[in-house]
């Protein structure tokens, strides 16, 4: 599904990554950990086009017919292509309402133009109606579907973070990048975000890249983690491999 | 008179004006490189300037010298006063609306000029010591001219020293840098920010003085085409860089002047070179020729 | 609902209108009052208001003057002449300095059949087509001419530059016909050895006088706004230009003197009327009242404004009547009204017949140099 | 149930509106309908302006220069020929524009389509320039604008300006086309395009995350924005009759822009409102030009006092909507501005 070849990326003199490479395949869930400025979610900033990278390259479906190099595109083409993300400090249309935040994923789908749109044409309103479906179902999916009419910011913090999901599940991405869908939720709102995490993948059958901090989602969800630190990997595996990596210990603890 | 005479004559014109387009940009751009903010009345405090200058001499026995050293710290304080008024109460608030308010600001400011000093046009009192024309060769040159430069280069210096030398100077490139670090060091922010629309304001007055002593006349909208230009130059030289600002002035001002030499026939499409120039900038080297790049942080 | 309440607010507001009185013969006004032709429609309005108290009644009826700013903006002199007919019912109209603020009002007069008379609107255009629209002064195509013939046949100029005000109609205008008018006079298709531009409000001017220095020309031709004249010809000192400086009738105003101060020295210019030379006996007295009441010789604005007022009410006089149509109709037959400014004859257009003045400024002072009768 | 009555409400206000024009037309004088006029105009400008400003966030000083060229689109096509000839006395207008002579409607159609177009050359190199450097930007052009204006004689008349074009300019036309322009911006922003222009205005990064081309929407915005304007100043023409470049000044961007302050950025109904607020206050508040006699004591009028109490008006609403009138930025950004 996504291929990254040794990634570099410096801004001035910091190298925020440094010849990073991973491989996720269809279907799987993948984490990626590492202490704070390790350089996650620059990764995810190259992954999605928010920076070009100043070297490698990142391939989308490396193995496929339809295969795309994403570094060069710009975001909203990869979005188009159908990687879509969540940011760490939510960036959601806060002055707009819930729906209307789930309803602006759908925009890039939209066939009719803009005047079809303005004289309501009948093609138009069959796709808005479709979008508006479709929205309303996200929003139930995430428990929302009560608090549409209001204001994304006036939501708790956790619901934010699912709102964001729910809007990028809108854009019907193939890869979904979740950047610290966890963070300041409490353990039982983590455990519904497990399981609301699958919930998603089987149904829209998805491919799931994630940063997160809390150490126990990564370890139940993930099936391969990479681990970073200072800009460079040191370990790769699945869990268990992970929790017994004598680098990766040394990284949290900040020894090596 | 030769052709060089003439290109002399041109060039010297140049940098006269070139230096007094510098000099406000400096105000305007110190007042951007710490606050991050446009201050659209920038060219109207400098019209506030000019005038109290005027009155300064018109009205009272001061001597020249002395009002031209008062006019400014006054029109300091009218900075202050404005940032108080205009400005403060929207700190942290999203860029457009702090620019909505500054342009109604300068609205504000043109407006009270005309109602207080009346729309006609006043003749500015130029001290006989400024005004006399030396003749080098074949090109003349105003005595203002000769003042101007070395003021703007003084200014320069100074204002470089006091920001890399001096406690408050760093303290405003501290907030600058980072508004929160610096608040939590300890750093007087309301202090600061009155200082740095102080000396803004009063770098605008004595470039009016300067304005006024080589184009002697006095109108309450004198101040926004001046104003706007200097923005133009402090773009061009890299907003927030004070050699940049020096540099875009006199870009600026030979460009026009030579756009006028070279191409006599565009003489009338003067004033939209400041504009073009701008805009190729922006879309060239948006950062300036002398500023430094900003990366937005996601 | 809001909209409706919103439409509701509009008519209310609009409906507190005014109610006129029969008793007395309204005359509306509307000059720039602020804006960058403030100073010219003040002159004006000085002129009308001494009028006004030389003379405020006409067949036993007072006169009362409305003045409206038109804030040197066009779509504002239409809301103030709109208003001064609507609002104010207002028999007849002066106004307005400032030829593109008075045609943003030629229209709505046409169409209201209010007689306007205008006091300085110099551009062709203004009257062109307009049954309605009349004026006291001459129009551009004349002072232009003269300032030609000045220069070929007074100065012998052989040669000349042009600088105008490319932003403004009057500038761009007197300057084409100087050009043709100069041309033509010294036989020399290239006798105009420059032609810059500049834009209202512009305060350097050296690149252009640079330009010119260079041709050595034997006048410089520069109308526009006072203000930038002054400051013009100033610069054109500083660099060593010495030739005369020719301009219009803008020139005549006390700052042009002041920001020029020892610069502008010799500069000539046509006009509309000197206090020099007075014309007529009309030209006294309005003098002898105008230097009472203010304390200073008149300038032409003032002059005109007058003349605009006085002709107003001489014409509701001869008519017997005030009403819109009787004041058009004795406007448009207009011959020989001995106003200060001269001797007024309306032509078919509207425009007055009549003669120049060229001044001259000598020691800090507007004098008198030749009249020019209209050819 | 909810959308049927509001379908109803809208539909009571369409009629009322109509009816409202209809007795004014009828029996108020020339002044009061030329305020009505203007209103229009300005509901149509107010809301071009909110469409780029207020929705889609971008911050553009442009409008007067778009007006000016829809209004000299619409003097140079309407102008009957013989008008033409008398106009251009000083330099013959370019032949292929000589003897055209448009109705009303296709001319403001040009007059809309031209100032897009411009808008488009225009915006899609600069409106990729954040607010300050957009706003700088846009100014420019409309001054450069200005400034060819006047310089090309044989086009525009110069300084000379037109005089004589046709007065189609009425109530119908003026709030037909506040009308429509209501109703095409109402939809826009209904639609899924206006969603976007939304979610560019409160974040252009997660916008562009999901999938919205920046460039695309800002530039479409921008060009209907400018569209609305050159079809606001084709009415301008011909409700003047005359126009010359002077008029397009900054100046005339304020007004707009105070419209689209008072009214709140985003805000449809409340740019109608403040509109006419604006326009009948601009005549209202005349009385502060003129002199005053309270009775006892007279004062002596001060001009310009309008445009000081308006400029007072404008930072004050600015000071206390500050919350509504935009968004807010995030707790990471305490100092002025910094983005």
């Amino acid at each position: 599904m996504l291929r990254i070849e040794n990634l570099v990326m410096r801004f001035g003199g910091v190298v925020a990554c440094n010849d990073f490479s991973a491989e996720i395949k269809k279907g799987q869930i993948v984490g990626l950990i590492g202490p704070n400025g390790a350089g996650k979610t620059t990764i995810f900033n190259v992954v999605t086009g928010v920076y070009k990278p100043t070297s490698g390259q990142i391939l989308f479906n490396p193995t496929g017919d339809q295969q795309h190099r994403l570094t060069g595109l710009s975001p909203d083409k990869i979005a188009q292509l159908g990687v879509c993300r969540t940011f760490q400090n939510i960036r959601l249309f806060g002055e707009l309402t819930v729906l209307e935040n789930v309803f602006i994923g759908n925009h890039l789908r939209v066939k009719s133009d803009v005047f079809s749109t303005v004289l309501r044409l009948p093609h138009y309103a069959a796709e808005e109606k479709r979008m508006y479906e479709k929205s309303l179902y996200l929003l139930e999916k995430i428990g929302l579907q009560d608090t549409r009419n209001e204001k994304a910011t006036s939501l708790p913090y956790g619901m934010q973070r699912r709102l964001e999901i729910a809007r990028a599940l809108a854009t019907d991405p193939k890869l979904l990048l979740l950047d610290e869908p966890a963070a300041g939720m409490n353990p039982q709102e983590t455990q519904d975000l497990i399981q609301f995490i699958r919930e998603i993948k089987e149904e829209f059958d998805l491919t799931i890249f994630l940063i997160e901090h809390h150490m126990d989602v990564i370890m139940e969800i993930s099936e391969k983690i990479y681990v970073l630190d200072h800009g460079i990997l040191i370990a790769e595996g699945n869990p268990s491999e992970i929790q017994q990596n004598q680098k990766v210990v040394e990284a949290y603890l900040g020894v090596g | 008179m030769g052709d060089v005479s003439i290109f002399l004559q041109h060039m010297t014109n140049g940098v006269s004006l070139g230096s007094l387009y510098a000099l406000i940009a400096i105000g305007y751009t110190m007042v951007y490189g710490i606050l991050r903010l446009i201050n659209f009345a920038h060219g109207d405090i400098f019209m506030l300037g000019v005038y109290l200058t005027y009155y300064g001499v018109t009205y009272t026995s001061l001597p020249w010298w002395l009002v031209f050293l008062l006019a400014p710290l006054l029109t300091g304080i009218i900075g202050i006063l404005l940032e108080r008024v205009a400005y403060k109460p929207l700190r942290g608030s999203a860029r457009i609306t702090i620019l909505i308010s500054a342009i109604g600001a300068s609205f504000l400011l043109q407006n009270l000029g005309i109602v207080i000093f009346g729309g006609r046009p006043r003749a500015f009192p130029v001290p006989q010591m400024l005004n006399h024309v030396v003749r080098v060769g074949g090109v003349s040159i105003n005595f203002v001219t000769f003042i101007i430069p070395a003021v703007t280069i003084l200014l320069l210096l100074g204002l470089t020293y006091f920001t890399t030398k001096t406690k408050t100077g760093l303290a405003m490139r501290a907030l600058s840098k980072d508004y929160e670090t610096a608040s939590l060091m300890g750093i007087d922010i309301n202090r600061i920010i009155s200082i740095t629309f102080f000396m803004g304001s009063f770098l605008a007055a004595i470039g009016g003085i300067l304005w006024g002593s080589r184009y002697p006349q006095l109108m309450p909208l004198m101040g926004s085409m001046p104003g706007l230009k200097s923005f133009i130059a402090a773009v061009v030289g890299g907003i927030g860089n004070i050699t940049g600002a020096v540099i875009g002035g006199f870009i600026l001002g030979l460009g026009e002047i030579m756009l006028v030499a070279f191409l006599p026939r565009l003489s009338g499409y003067r004033d939209a070179f400041a504009f073009v120039l701008l805009i190729i900038i922006l879309l060239v080297k948006p950062s300036g020729l002398m500023g430094d790049k900003v990366t937005e942080k996601v | 609902m809001k909209r409706i309440a919103g439409l509701l607010l509009l008519v209310f507001v609009l409906a507190m209108g005014a109610s006129a009185s029969a008793e007395v013969i309204k005359i509306g006004v509307f000059e720039p009052m602020t804006g960058p032709n403030a100073a010219g429609g003040e002159m004006t309005v000085e002129g009308i208001e001494l009028a006004l108290e030389l003379r405020g009644e006409v067949l036993g009826r007072k006169v009362e003057i409305i003045v409206v700013d038109n804030k040197s903006d066009k779509v504002e002199a239409a809301n103030a002449v709109s208003r001064l007919i609507e609002r104010e019912n207002v028999v007849a109209i002066i106004g307005s300095y400032g030829s593109s603020l008075s045609m943003a009002a030629g229209d709505i007069v046409n169409k209201a059949k209010v007689p306007t008379v205008g006091c300085s609107p110099t551009n062709p255009l203004v009257t062109l087509n307009n049954p309605y629209y009349f004026r006291v002064c001459f129009i551009d195509p004349f002072q232009g001419t003269v300032m030609a013939n000045y220069a070929v046949n007074e100065l012998g100029a052989k040669t000349a530059a042009i600088i105008q005000d490319v932003t403004q109609d009057y500038s761009v205008g007197l300057s084409k016909y100087f050009v043709d008018a100069f041309r033509e006079l010294t036989g020399d298709r290239n006798s105009i050895v420059e032609m810059s531009s500049y834009n209202t409000g512009d305060q350097d001017f050296t690149a252009q006088l640079t330009n010119v220095k260079n041709k050595m020309p034997d006048v410089v031709f520069a109308p526009g706004n006072y203000g930038e004249s002054a400051l013009l010809i100033r610069q054109a000192r500083e660099l060593g230009i010495d030739v005369p400086f020719l301009g219009g009738d803008t020139w005549e105003a006390p700052e042009f003197l002041t920001i020029g101060g020892v610069a502008v020295e010799g500069a000539v210019f046509s006009t509309h009327f000197t206090a020099e030379a007075p014309v007529t006996e009309e030209s006294e007295v309005f003098l002898a009242a105008y230097r009472e009441k203010f304390g200073r010789e008149a300038n032409a604005f003032a002059a005109l404004g007058y003349d605009a007022y006085m002709l107003i009410l001489d014409v509701i006089e001869k008519a017997g009547s005030a009403d819109s149509q009787a004041i058009r109709d004795g406007l448009a037959a207009t011959e020989g009204f001995v106003g200060a400014t001269g001797v007024i004859t309306l032509d078919e257009n509207g425009d007055a017949v009549k003669s120049a003045v060229i001044n001259q400024v000598d020691d800090g002072k507007f004098i008198y140099l030749t009249t020019v009768e209209p050819f | 149930m909810r959308e049927k009555s509001k379908t109803q409400i809208t539909l009571i206000i369409l009629v009322l509106t109509a009816l409202g024009l209809f007795l004014a037309n009828r029996y108020l004088d020339p002044y009061k309908i030329r305020i009505i006029n203007l209103s229009g105009i300005y509901v149509t400008l107010g809301l071009s302006m909110n469409l780029i400003n207020g929705m889609t966030g971008m911050f553009s000083l442009g409008h007067a220069g778009f007006m000016a060229i829809g209004a000299y689109t619409v003097g140079i096509l309407t102008m009957p020929v013989t008008m033409k000839e008398m106009n251009f006395f000083m330099q013959p207008i370019v032949p292929f524009l000589a003897n055209v002579e448009w109705g009303f409607l296709p001319a403001l159609f040009a007059a809309g389509l031209i100032a897009a177009f411009f808008g488009i050359l225009i915006g899609a190199p600069v409106l990729r320039l954040t607010d300050d450097y957009l706003a700088i930007a846009t100014l420019g052009f409309a001054e450069i604008i200005r400034v060819v204006f006047t310089n090309t004689q044989s086009l525009t008349n110069g300084a000379l300006g037109l005089k004589g074009i046709p007065n189609y300019t009425n109530i119908w036309w003026s709030w037909g086309v506040a009308l429509v322009t209501v109703w095409f911006i109402w939809f826009l922003m209904k639609g899924t395009y206006g969603k976007a222009f939304l979610a560019i205005r409160e974040d252009e990064i997660a916008a562009r995350s999901m999938g919205i081309n920046l460039f695309k929407h800002k530039v479409m915005s921008f060009a209907f924005g400018c569209f609305f304007a050159g079809v606001a100043g084709g009415l301008m023409a011909g409700m003047l009759g005359t126009i010359d470049p002077n008029m397009f000044r900054i100046t005339l961007t304020f007004n707009i822009l105070l419209i689209v302050v008072l009214g709140g950025l985003g805000q449809i109904g409340g740019t109608i409102i403040s509109a006419v607020i604006v326009t009948v206050m601009m005549e209202a508040l005349r009385f502060l030009d003129e002199a005053m006699d309270l009775g006892f004591v007279q004062i002596k009028g001060i001009p310009g006092m309008r445009m000081v109490v308006f400029s007072i008006i404008l930072i004050i609403v600015v000071i206390i909507r500050e919350k509504g009138l935009v968004r807010r930025p995030k707790g990471r950004e305490l100092t002025y501005a910094k983005n």
